[in-house]
């Protein structure tokens, strides 16, 4: 199974500009699905990113956040070819982790 | 009301072929089921006719379904209704297939 | 439940130790120094996140109403062309600042986002979040202790025949 | 809502319009002469919006709005449709269970070719598009077809189209009167008012793109099926050029035909052809 996360960080000068993009329902809890019953909230929670260990940012989300989420920020002391770490926890428990070099 | 949707409205009115069907408003007595059943045939036959023009409208599936829904609950008058209504939308829907027929080269760029 | 065992700021002081608790108990939460909340912003604002005001959910995450800034610049549509996917995002030139989040008031939950700012991290996101209808957009900005905000109407109408 | 229908006694409202209209002279107009048309097509588009570039109208409503487009630019920037794109990329390189491949299918193992279809097979006398083509691959090497409306298909027409980004449209009318008649059924099929708001493909995307339907601003005709597949926000998923044709339908109160019947074949035939020159630009994302 391929990573539910994708990530561009790229090195300007002594800033690092990070993107993400993540592949999950985001459901709200608020939306009929097909069976005309309420789709249960599934949402993730909590997003951290890490460059070589250290963290730098993170996410706490509600259910307001898009299906299929996406967040940028930067950040100054990142390297070229550094580490940065990016793993979720959702309201189920469920979790995804994935390291990109920066670029 | 938007923009396009003034537009449309005066476009199609101002053609003065607005076509009305009037429903049976009063029905004198209680419907009966063989009453229904004849409706509900003619409305289907119009549908199916208007299958074979690749012409169906959603609307009509939907009143024809509303019929049946209704006279499975003994409800005749409102089942019958629901027909006769399904038929006038099928019938609606083969007249707009006959006259599209030549009438969709008016919209044609040329 | 209490007042205050739903505030997380006090949740938060927990983890800090009895003297931090004994204060916040008090209800003297303003005397703690910025630096201290910042420190402690570490834990998913639960409660906050089931808030049906903003008032309410400012309250909760932060303890403080914040003042209006021209330095925090909210850059959202005037008309989402999705409710779905609205693209939003916040600039400022403040420093110091230890978090940013956004909250959509006419939402079922009022908020959306909470980004905690780490030091050496700009104070600039951009994200995508959904917005049942019409609504005013609030972004929060802390910073040097202090609470700012901007705000800004999106409209939002259903879709329908287009694309 | 458009057209409140719903319980009034109004059942459609066009009627003797064959009769009190057809003023139209016939003969010349009813030969199909597809090069003469794809000229006016675009002149009408060029004429209507002589702000955008013509090679911006595959961006849709994004070519007309300020507003939307620095929204889709937002977006662009990491893609909604990223998650499908890699989807059929892998689709695309993975063996069927007989060890051959999608690229066997096709002329230059697949890569770079989308702006070639649909083309008009001589042998069979039928317009073949890009997603009948795909399943056909599979059947013939043993696989089971793939929906025309779900997502494995819009994974991998987002991909083949992905490797013809900027190639133009180059859709051939051979001098056939097979292939011009599915010309200009397609060209029937586009302009023919259907369902109970008695709309047709042109009522949109001809008479008013750019105005917004409710929420929505509604795209031009012109270049609007290079984007495709799209990512649409309102379904939170990908749909391939079937799913759009259905949904159309559907949203005008009619019963679509089945996803790439041979009406719908047409269309798209047709609808290509009138934007040749035009870049691919799918995947796209719209609202």
């Amino acid at each position: 199974m391929a990573s539910t996360i994708r990530v561009r960080a790229i090195l300007n000068g002594e800033i690092t500009e990070v993107q993400t993009l993540i592949q999950h329902p985001m459901d709200s809890g608020f939306i009929k699905g097909e069976n005309g019953e309420l789709t249960p909230a599934h949402f993730i929670r909590e997003l951290t990113f890490e460059h070589d260990g250290r963290k730098v940012f993170v996410a706490d989300w509600g259910t307001a956040v898009s299906k299929d989420p996406y967040v940028k920020f930067s950040f100054k002391g990142g390297n070229k070819g550094g580490d940065l770490k990016v793993s979720w926890i959702d309201n189920k428990g469920e979790t995804d982790a994935t390291i990109v070099k920066i670029q | 009301m938007s923009v396009i949707e003034a537009k449309l409205r005066i476009s199609m009115f101002s053609l003065a072929a607005v076509l009305l069907i009037a429903s049976p408003a009063s029905v004198p007595a209680a419907g009966s089921e063989t009453e229904f059943k004849v409706a509900y045939a003619a409305a289907e036959a119009a549908d199916k006719e208007a299958g074979r023009l690749r012409n169906q409208w959603t609307v009509t599936a939907a009143a024809l379904a509303a019929a049946k829904k209704a006279a499975d609950k003994g409800d005749f008058d409102q089942a019958i209704s629901a027909a006769k209504e399904a038929e006038a939308l099928a019938k609606a829907s083969i007249f707009q297939a006959a006259s599209e027929k030549e009438a969709w080269k008016q919209l044609q760029i040329r | 439940m209490t007042p205050h065992n739903r505030f997380p700021a006090t949740r938060r002081l927990i983890l800090k130790g009895a003297g931090s608790l004994a204060l916040a108990g008090l209800g003297v939460i303003s005397f703690r120094p910025a630096t201290a909340f910042a420190a402690a912003n570490d834990k998913y604002p639960e409660d906050a996140f089931k808030q049906k005001d903003a008032r309410e959910a400012i309250k909760l995450l932060y303890g403080r109403t914040a003042e209006p800034s021209d330095k925090v610049k909210l850059d959202a549509p005037e008309i989402a062309e999705n409710g779905a996917v609205v693209p939003i995002a916040v600039t400022t030139t403040l420093t110091e600042v230890t978090s940013v989040s956004f909250l959509v008031p006419e939402n079922p939950n009022v908020l959306a986002a909470y980004y905690r700012i780490l030091p050496g991290t700009m104070p600039n996101v951009a994200n995508r979040l959904k917005m049942a209808k019409t609504s005013n957009v609030i972004v929060l900005v802390e910073a040097g202790g202090k609470l700012y905000s901007a705000t800004k109407e999106v409209k939002v109408t259903v879709g329908g025949c287009g694309g | 809502m458009v057209f409140c229908f719903t319980r009034s006694r109004v059942y459609l409202a066009v009627a003797a319009l064959a009769t009190l209209c057809a003023t139209q002279p016939a003969g010349a107009s009813d030969k199909p002469d597809p090069a003469t048309d794809a000229k006016a097509f675009r002149n009408y588009f060029v004429k209507k919006f002589p702000n955008v570039k013509l090679e911006d109208f595959v961006n849709g409503p994004y070519a007309l709005d300020q507003d939307m487009r620095r929204q889709w630019e937002e977006k662009e920037q990491f893609p909604p449709y990223e998650f499908s794109l890699e989807k059929g990329k892998e689709m695309f390189a993975k063996p069927f269970r007989n060890g051959k491949r999608y690229a066997d299918c096709f002329p230059d193992q697949g890569i770079g070719i989308r702006q070639n279809y649909p083309h008009f097979d001589s042998n069979e006398g039928k317009v073949i598009t890009l997603e009948v083509a795909l399943n056909r691959c599979r059947e013939a090497n043993g696989e089971a077809p793939l929906s025309y409306v779900d997502d494995e298909m819009a994974a991998l027409t987002a991909y083949m189209a992905f490797t013809s980004r900027g190639k133009p449209f180059d859709i051939k009318v051979p001098d056939d009167p097979r292939a011009l008649e599915a010309y200009q059924n397609g060209k029937r099929y586009f302009y023919t008012r259907r369902g109970q708001l008695n709309f047709s493909c042109a009522t949109c995307h001809v008479q008013n793109p750019g105005e917004r339907m409710r929420a929505e601003v509604l795209a031009p005709a012109l270049g609007i099926l290079n984007a495709m597949p799209i990512y649409r926000s309102e379904w939170g998923g990908m749909a391939t050029i079937s799913r759009r044709f259905t949904t159309c339908n559907s949203q005008i109160r009619g019963v679509p035909l089945d996803p790439q019947d041979e009406d719908y074949r047409d269309l798209e035939y047709f609808l290509s052809y009138v934007s040749n020159g035009l870049p691919i630009s799918g995947p796209g994302a719209r609202p």
